[in-house]
């Protein structure tokens, strides 16, 4: 195994402490503060992938987030992450990753033999052809397994993650040294500072360029003293590993910290969350995010070993590895030098192609004493190789156009670099609606370095196109005292000029393909996203196509849609469009930034929100009983209600038929405590009663009770519930378990809005009482047995009574009210005694069997008796009209209370609505399906008719056969006489296939005359 | 129509570098009068202009589009689509629309990548369940497949699927339409934009609408950034501007405009290979053939035009997918994005002449637009053409809101995406 | 995101804390009953839906639960400001909102 | 009234049996002060008559300044809204301090509801309890100043909060303390949760710090 680990000083490896790791399989050995990919590209690891569409073979290119191809599974199992960068993995002792694309094997990839055919795969190939209906879903099948590069996990995930909420005075994105000196200004002014930073080290561009001189010290010494500072300001936190993945409206920046993954897999805490999600509000935000270098377009300037110039750089610098020993670099601009110059220090052989045909003097001085043969004028047309690269084909190209002027050296290689310019990461700054602007000296898309003032965004450095570490830490300076101003605060310390050893930057040149003196499509393929596999003919065929618009060309060629989101690519691309279309950059134009930045896991977004934190489960304060006693729980809402008991041996039918018959032959008991309630007291109260429900409330009188519906302004039933009047002032309103918050914001809109005159306040006290509905024809008796100051008699106690008294010991609230249809007391207490009662109230009837009922019983029973559940017997289309309701409804009332008014509107007013009927089957041991359609003939020819559904259908234990509700259309005027089964009109309810003939009745089956409610 | 797109042509033009294609559609300049004017050049707008040229026989029209074609919702949809709803009405035009579909890439020779794989729609609630009991029946009486799957067989077809019962929200089942799927997005657009083209049809993009010339209750024509353009008749299909071409007619429209938000996963290798939604927990995904996650957020509460929404929204939808999908916890999100989207009192669209002679709208299709463009293009071309609406759009017609004749798709149905 | 000002609590909070109630203003006709079908309509269901400054009604739901009226820019999501009911009003018809 | 048959709402975590003296060795302590009665009360804080017959009942003046608080050792009186208070005190005062007050405000346009059942509160104490804090809502707690209460979000809940000493309250509606407390949980695991013991804080709760 050949090395390419030079070790030197700089270096931010620590080779004292190698790591061993494995990757596809083999093992290998790094070094702590290594990435996998500097790790691997130590090892001689060139190949780590085919490519999407052509099965090229495909190396590392870039250093950080840029990286298009280096996509890794990393870990296995649980703890498997797919499409990790490896540029952005740190490497752990015992670290696993496998490559995620070439199919069957690396060395053998199916793909490659459809690259072979790929002049007939140009962009859009598949809008073209596969287009046999019949063939299309065989051919998908194909492309889909062909695409994607690394696998979800089989298993769920073991790691947690949260969410933290912070708000900052300054927000710096990026701890190179720009970001570093503005925190460091703003920190010293005593600012609240937040420094975000995505590497794991701070330093930024500087630990690739560790020779930079800032005011006579090494560039490594400026940052170990400018970091130490501000660790010791008490307002200023830096944050490293945490990419700032977002900006949002108003100040808003989404980021998420690295708290684990870098960790071996034994050493990961279990307490800890793996990653964290920071939303961090700041006043002010200074964008340092600086640029990312994008290479040049040029023929097979894919193959492995091909990398950016400034990755070539970094991965010698930072982590002591030589890419190649003998490497040809080329560039547009002076960012390359000094990385040349390195490598050549460093002992490798490096030739450096300046496109320009007048490089920068000093460049060039400095780069023939580092011993860099310098070609100005020349470029890569291309590189030869077949799994990586082997050599390099220079052309002397004319000094005013990008065209050949003569040709030039085939030199040999084993790495090769490229430098197309600076891209600025701006990408933050457009997130939430900022446009950056082209800049035709820097050639490039810049932010302004006063951002968005007025909005408190600034930027400074790279991402304003000021590249060079002078000009940019004088910016760093000015952006400091312009959030200093803004923030009111002095600045501390002197502004003095800053000095660096950098030589004065000169214009780089305006190339961004290299030509190799064919018509594009003609050459080799140059790619301009490697991901997507989209290369500058693709680009130019859009093009004739008349895909004109940047978004058509990005769309139809898949520029920038990978994971990489076009940092190295876009430019370029946006560039040779502006050359096939004949326009100019700008007025090209660029794609929009939508973050995120760089990819951030669904677990980061979801945070806390998973498992038992997910959502809120309510429970009521009965619930231990409840489990204790075999209950099966429905959600309702938020809330968790028993659905039914299971005693031993029962099904879910026997339990309901039992409870059920408790409720109607003995004594049931069930939990009512999810009934919204709202307190209502004002002189206006009765007022606002009269305008909020369809019913009049002007009569109710204290110590009384009422059913109410309430409806939207179209009219339609939105609640209902039963109110009761405490006093002339005083109300105790409920509403169904789920519509309880809507309905208490729907009061407080009306009087805050509509009514503030009316004398009424009303307050949510939902879950302040406890429910126990006592029902059944024993219900009085087991009351009777704990309660002994309200008089229990039906003479004196009358059905729609209430009445105040202890109950167990307990101050309540007894309400003579029945949703079964039976002889039924709700009693209500203070929640914390809700358990007390309810088990009390079970001791009592213990010798009546008194039984709990869930839900279903309590569904059951109320359709027994035609009484309807909102949502379930209605669905936001139905008048109280249509519910057969009309006796809730007051349309004497003066004030014209909400929904009336819609009444009148033809097709509400109209005839062939939906109403509420009962339906009974012929054969009375079927149960319809809820949601059965009723239609009017057996046969089933679609299209047909629909008359309305089945709302709510049950075995009747009371009647020993099925019953159910159903809207239909004209119901009312179909269905026979109350109390008479005999329907007059027949139809048919179909579901699961079959048809059913039912009767159309009253939806009333038992106790039509109410005889036992009022018992 | 010549069907120059074929594996024939891909070999002979790749034979010759690939130079021989012509443009997929004509970039036209306005010219001062059409026959017929839409406004708006996404996959409704496109649709209605070629089936005005191909089944009504208007030769003269012009697509106007105020920035690049298929670039507002018809970009940034999940592309989901189905004809399962609930009501006669509804039911009815999505599935005129997915029988378009289902001949759309023979029809415009141009390959929409109309993907049948299914779509499950899952109940959490037992009245989830009735609901779906409901608008299944009701869709298999309407003619449109339509399965009512309980639990078991739904974690047995989506095995990755979490259906323990101790999930807040357990799937109690689920609805499942075998011929919904998902297609291309943009192909639609492009594909419309084509086959449109190749029949005459004008497209003419970056040319904004900016006033109305209407004289005695009839529209004479447009002002547009392009200049001035007389019109027999004007659809205007806009998307989440409708209101504001409203307003330039004088006409409120019951319409607000939410932002919409979607996200997508880095590409994997194939996981999911239908279409999954929930309502319940408000998430809803699927695959593409690149391989990415593609998922739909709820839409926010309030009402923007900025194309971009708050991110607990996504963050919430995130949520949910884990919810659902326990081993997409550590997949990524790559990109997210918002649309805007319409919306209407009874989540159903307005296709309907106005009080403006000559002055038609297409919109509040909510989030539900993208599955019904051939179907609504359809019909709008013959509401246009005919001055009378399609059989099939007669119900949704701006005057229910005033008859009280609302279709109310949020009743039951509840997903409308 | 929004940051909305509440001008009860007379604090900034995140948009999380807050409801959406639509635009703000909306006139119920004095007397239902004798507005014609259209005229209900229009109140019920029509909406301006501007693309640029709109009065809008929030509730601060998680916070002191009352309504007020935030003047916002649907186009850039900027905010002009915060008001109570009564007090929003009068700015709303100082600029001839209600015309 | 019947204190041993009461049941708080997050009795079925049986914290008072693993309740530790608070020491350094956790970042976080919590625990639940139960025992403790609710009033709602609505009024106009422009209503000066209002203002005063409450101020005079319960012996406290009523904040009328938004987010803040006011007390004496037996209750305290958090500001809802401007026309809306949460006033806390000793469960078995509860009873009397409502029917005093109602009796106080006849006449006056006002509401006065008991909903001891409906609340309780959580104390958070320790080192880490801010960041605790951070990970469950979108509030500014760190801007949060003694004398302050507000009410805001909680995960998909929401809570009135205010500082209490060096630590906070965090008064919830009964039937979402059982998401509340698993949340609180949860977040502090990386901190380290204990249980403290809250029999003396319990009436520290009323405490106006």
């Amino acid at each position: 195994m050949t090395s390419h680990r030079i070790r030197h000083e700089k270096a931010r490896v620590d080779f004292g402490r190698p790591i061993s790791f494995h990757f596809d399989g083999k093992s290998y050995t790094g070094y702590a503060g290594d990435t996998l990919a500097s790790a691997l590209l130590a090892n001689g690891v060139r190949m780590l992938g085919r490519s999407f569409k052509y099965g090229r073979p495909r190396g590392i290119v870039g250093a950080g987030a840029e990286e298009p191809n280096a996509l890794t599974q990393v870990e296995t199992g649980a703890a498997t992450i797919p499409n990790l960068k490896a540029t952005q993995v740190e490497l752990y002792d015992g670290l696993t990753a496998r490559r995620t694309t070439g199919w069957p094997a690396l060395d053998f990839d199916l793909k490659s033999v459809s690259g072979r055919f790929s002049r007939f795969m140009p962009a859009g190939f598949y809008y073209k052809t596969f287009q046999s209906r019949a063939l299309w879903p065989k051919f998908e099948h194909v492309i889909r397994q062909a695409a994607g590069y690394g696998s979800a996990p089989e298993e769920a995930d073991l790691d947690s993650y949260d969410h933290s909420h912070r708000h900052a005075e300054v927000v710096v994105v990026g701890g190179g040294p720009c970001g570093l000196l503005t925190a460091l200004n703003l920190g010293r002014a005593g600012l609240n500072v937040t420094l975000l930073d995505e590497q794991r080290e701070l330093g930024g561009w500087l630990l690739s360029y560790p020779h930079a001189i800032i005011d006579g010290q090494p560039g490594y010494d400026w940052l170990k003293n400018i970091i130490a500072e501000l660790r010791s300001l008490p307002r200023v936190q830096i944050f490293t590993r945490t990419s700032a993945f977002a900006l949002h409206d108003l100040n808003l920046i989404q980021a998420v910290e690295q708290l684990q993954d870098h960790l071996p897999l034994a050493e990961r805490s279990e307490t800890s969350p793996r990653q964290r999600l920071h939303r961090i509000r700041a006043s002010h935000i200074v964008l340092a995010t600086g640029a990312i270098e994008r290479p040049l377009v040029f023929g097979n300037n894919d193959l492995p070993g091909i990398l950016t110039a400034s990755a070539l750089t970094t991965y010698l610098n930072r982590y002591g590895v030589a890419v190649g020993r003998r490497v040809v670099m080329q560039t547009s601009n002076d960012f390359a030098y000094q990385g040349a110059c390195d490598l050549a220090r460093a002992g490798c052989s490096v030739v450096l192609a300046d496109t320009r045909t007048r490089p920068n003097t000093v460049w060039e001085q400095r780069a023939h004493a580092a011993g860099v043969d310098v070609r100005p004028g020349y470029a890569i047309s291309g590189a030869l190789g077949s799994r990586a690269v082997k050599a390099a084909k220079l052309v002397k190209i004319s000094a005013d156009q990008n065209s050949i002027s003569g040709d030039g050296p085939t030199i040999e290689c084993d790495a090769l670099g490229s430098s197309g310019g600076l891209s600025p990461t701006v990408h933050l700054y457009c997130h939430d609606g900022g446009r950056p602007h082209w800049d035709e000296e820097k050639l490039a898309f810049v932010a302004p370095a006063m951002g968005r003032a007025a909005t408190g965004i600034y930027c400074v450095g790279g991402i304003t196109g000021t590249f060079g570490l002078q000009p940019a830490l004088m910016q760093a300076h000015e952006v400091s005292d312009a959030v200093l101003a803004a923030t009111g605060k002095a600045s501390v310390g002197e502004r003095r000029s800053i000095e660096t050893d950098e030589p004065n930057a000169i214009p780089a040149r305006r190339i961004f393909r290299v030509p190799d003196g064919k018509v594009e499509g003609h050459g080799k393929k140059a790619f301009v996203d490697f991901q997507n596999d989209v290369t500058a003919a693709d680009i130019h065929l859009a093009v004739r196509e008349n895909y004109r618009s940047i978004e058509h060309i990005k769309r139809y060629t898949a520029l920038g849609f990978g994971t990489d989101q076009g940092k190295l690519s876009n430019v370029n691309g946006f560039a040779i469009a502006a050359e096939a279309l004949g326009k100019s950059i700008p007025d090209v134009g660029t794609t929009t930034y939508r973050p995120a930045y760089s990819p951030v896991t669904f677990g980061t977004l979801a945070g806390p929100h998973e498992g038992d934190t997910f959502e809120p489960k309510r429970y009521t304060p009965m619930h231990a009983s409840h489990v204790a006693r075999g209950a099966v729980f429905e959600n309702v809402g938020q809330w968790l209600r028993p659905q039914y008991f299971l005693k031993a041996g029962e099904d879910q039918d026997a339990a309901i038929r039992r409870e059920c018959i408790a409720a109607r032959r003995g004594v049931g008991i069930m939990d009512a405590s999810t009934l919204g309630k709202i307190d209502l007291q004002g002189k206006d109260a009765r007022e606002f009663l009269n305008r909020v429900y369809a019913n009049s409330w002007t009569q109710l009188a204290p110590g009384k009770c009422r059913y109410g519906l309430m409806l939207d302004e179209n009219g339609m039933v939105m609640d209902d519930g039963v109110t009761a009047c405490i006093s002339d002032e005083h109300f105790a309103m409920t509403t169904t378990t789920g519509g309880a918050a809507r309905v208490l914001s729907w009061l407080e809109n009306w009087h805050q809005t509509e009514w503030p005159d009316l004398d009424v306040y009303m307050t949510s006290v939902t879950d302040h009482w406890a429910t126990a509905a006592v029902v059944g024809p024993k219900s009085r008796e087991v009351l009777a047995k704990v309660c002994s100051d309200i008089d229990l008699s039906p003479s004196s106690f009358k059905f729609m009574d209430w009445r105040e008294g202890t109950v167990a010991g307990v101050a309540a609230r007894v309400f003579r009210i029945s949703f079964s249809g039976e002889l039924a007391f709700e009693v209500n207490v203070d929640a914390n005694y809700g358990y007390h009662l309810w088990e009390a109230l079970l001791a009592a009837g213990a010798e009546f069997d008194i039984t709990p009922y869930g839900t279903d019983a309590m569904h059951l029973l109320r359709a027994e008796k035609g009484f309807i559940i909102v949502g379930q017997d209605t669905d936001g289309s139905m008048t109280p009209f249509d519910l057969d309701m009309a006796w809730a409804v007051s349309m004497k009332k003066p004030f014209s209370f909400i929904g009336k008014r819609s009444f009148a509107r033809s097709d509400t007013a109209g005839p062939n609505r939906k109403q509420l009927v009962g339906l009974l089957t012929e054969d009375p041991s079927i149960v319809l399906a809820e949601g059965a359609q009723i239609i009017e003939a057996p046969e089933v020819n679609p299209p047909v008719a629909m008359l309305g559904h089945v709302t709510s259908s049950y075995f009747s234990p009371e009647l020993g056969r099925s019953i159910a509700l159903a809207v239909v259309r004209d119901g009312i005027k179909r269905r026979s006489p109350e109390g008479q089964n005999a329907g007059r009109d027949r139809l048919f309810a179909y579901f699961g296939g079959q048809t059913h003939r039912v009767q159309v009745v009253s939806p009333v089956f038992v106790d039509p005359k109410g005889e036992r409610q009022n018992a | 129509m010549k069907k120059d797109y074929s594996i024939w042509s891909l070999f002979t033009k790749g034979l010759n570098y690939n130079e021989g294609w012509d443009p997929a559609w004509r970039s036209a300049e306005l010219k001062p009068s059409y026959n017929v004017v839409i406004v708006g050049a996404g996959g409704h707008g496109l649709a209605t202009a070629y089936y005005l040229a191909k089944e009504h026989g208007v030769r003269d029209i012009a697509v106007i589009e105020k920035g690049y074609l298929g670039g507002g919702n018809t970009a940034r949809n999940t592309t989901i689509v189905r004809s399962n709803y609930l009501w006669d009405e509804a039911t009815m035009l999505y599935e005129h629309a997915l029988k378009l579909w289902e001949h759309l890439t023979e029809e415009l020779n141009f390959n929409v990548m109309f993907s049948q794989r299914g779509v499950f729609n899952l109940g959490h609630t037992l009245q989830d369940m009735r609901d779906i009991e409901r608008r299944v029946n009701a869709n298999v009486l309407n003619g449109v497949d339509a399965q009512v799957l309980d639990a078991a067989e739904v974690k047995r077809r989506i095995p990755i699927l979490n259906t323990s019962r101790n999930a807040r929200y357990p799937v109690l089942g689920a609805s499942y339409q075998p011929r919904a799927g998902v297609a291309r997005h943009d192909a639609v657009a492009w594909g419309f934009a084509r086959a449109a083209s190749k029949y005459g049809v004008d497209i003419v993009e970056n040319c904004e609408v900016t006033g109305m010339d209407i004289v005695n209750g009839r529209l004479q024509g447009l002002q547009t950034s392009r200049g001035s353009v007389r019109a027999d008749r004007v659809g205007c299909v806009a998307s989440g501007h409708s209101s504001v071409l409203a307003k330039m007619a004088g006409i409120r429209l019951p319409i607000e405009s939410h932002p919409l938000q979607a996200f997508v996963s880095e590409s994997m290798k194939p996981v999911l290979d239908t279409v999954v939604m929930s309502n319940a927990v408000h998430g809803y995904a699927s695959q593409s053939d690149k391989g990415e996650l593609v998922i739909g957020a709820g839409i926010d509460h309030y009402t923007s035009y900025t194309q971009r929404g708050s991110p607990h929204i996504i963050e919430h939808t995130a949520a949910a997918i884990i919810e659902l999908f326990p081993i997409f916890s550590r997949v990524r999100m790559n990109r997210q994005w918002g649309g805007i989207v319409d919306t209407t009192p009874d989540a159903c669209p307005i296709i309907s002449k106005t009080k403006v002679k000559g002055l038609y709208f297409n919109c509040g299709w909510g989030t539900g637009g993208f599955k019904a463009t051939p179907g609504s293009g359809n019909v709008f071309a013959h509401t246009i053409a005919n001055d009378e609406p399609h059989p099939l759009n007669k119900a949704f017609s701006l005057d229910r809101f005033s008859t009280g004749h609302l279709i109310d798709e949020h009743g039951a149905a509840a997903v409308a995406h | 995101m929004l940051v909305l000002f509440c001008p009860h609590c007379q604090e900034k909070r995140e948009e999380e804390e807050f409801g959406y109630g639509g635009e703000a203003f909306r006139i119920r006709p004095a007397s239902p009953d004798t507005a014609d079908d259209d005229t209900w309509a229009d109140y019920l269901f029509m909406r301006t839906n501007p693309k640029g400054w709109n009065w809008e009604l929030w509730s601060h739901a998680t916070g002191c639960r009352k309504f007020f009226v935030v003047k916002r820019n649907t186009a850039t999501n900027s905010i002009a400001g915060s008001w109570t009911l009564s007090d929003g009003r009068k700015v709303y018809d100082a600029e001839g909102g209600s015309q | 009234m019947l204190e041993h048959v009461s049941r708080s709402p997050l009795h079925a975590f049986g914290l008072p049996l693993q309740a530790t003296a608070i020491n350094d060795t956790r970042g976080v302590w919590a625990n639940e002060l139960p025992s403790l009665g609710y009033v709602s009360l609505r009024g106009d804080s422009k209503d000066r008559t209002f203002v005063e017959k409450v101020t005079h009942s319960l012996g406290v003046a009523l904040p009328t300044s938004p987010c803040t608080y006011a007390g004496t050792d037996g209750a305290k009186v958090l500001w809802i809204s401007p026309d809306e208070w949460l006033i806390v005190s000793q469960r078995d005062r509860i009873g009397s301090l409502a029917a005093d007050l109602k009796a106080a405000l006849q006449g006056v346009r006002s509401q006065v509801a008991d909903n001891s059942g409906g609340y309780t509160q959580v104390l958070l104490r320790g080192r880490n309890a801010l960041d605790v804090l951070q990970h469950t809502t979108v509030y500014d707690f760190a801007a949060l100043e003694p004398g302050r209460v507000v009410g805001t979000t909680f995960g998909k809940s929401s809570v009135y909060a205010h500082r209490s000493g060096e630590g906070f309250c965090l008064v919830m509606r009964r039937s979402f303390a059982d998401y509340i407390w698993r949340y609180l949980v949860r977040a502090a695991a990386p901190y380290g949760l204990g249980i403290a013991v809250v029999e003396t804080t319990g009436h520290a709760a009323l405490v106006v710090a």
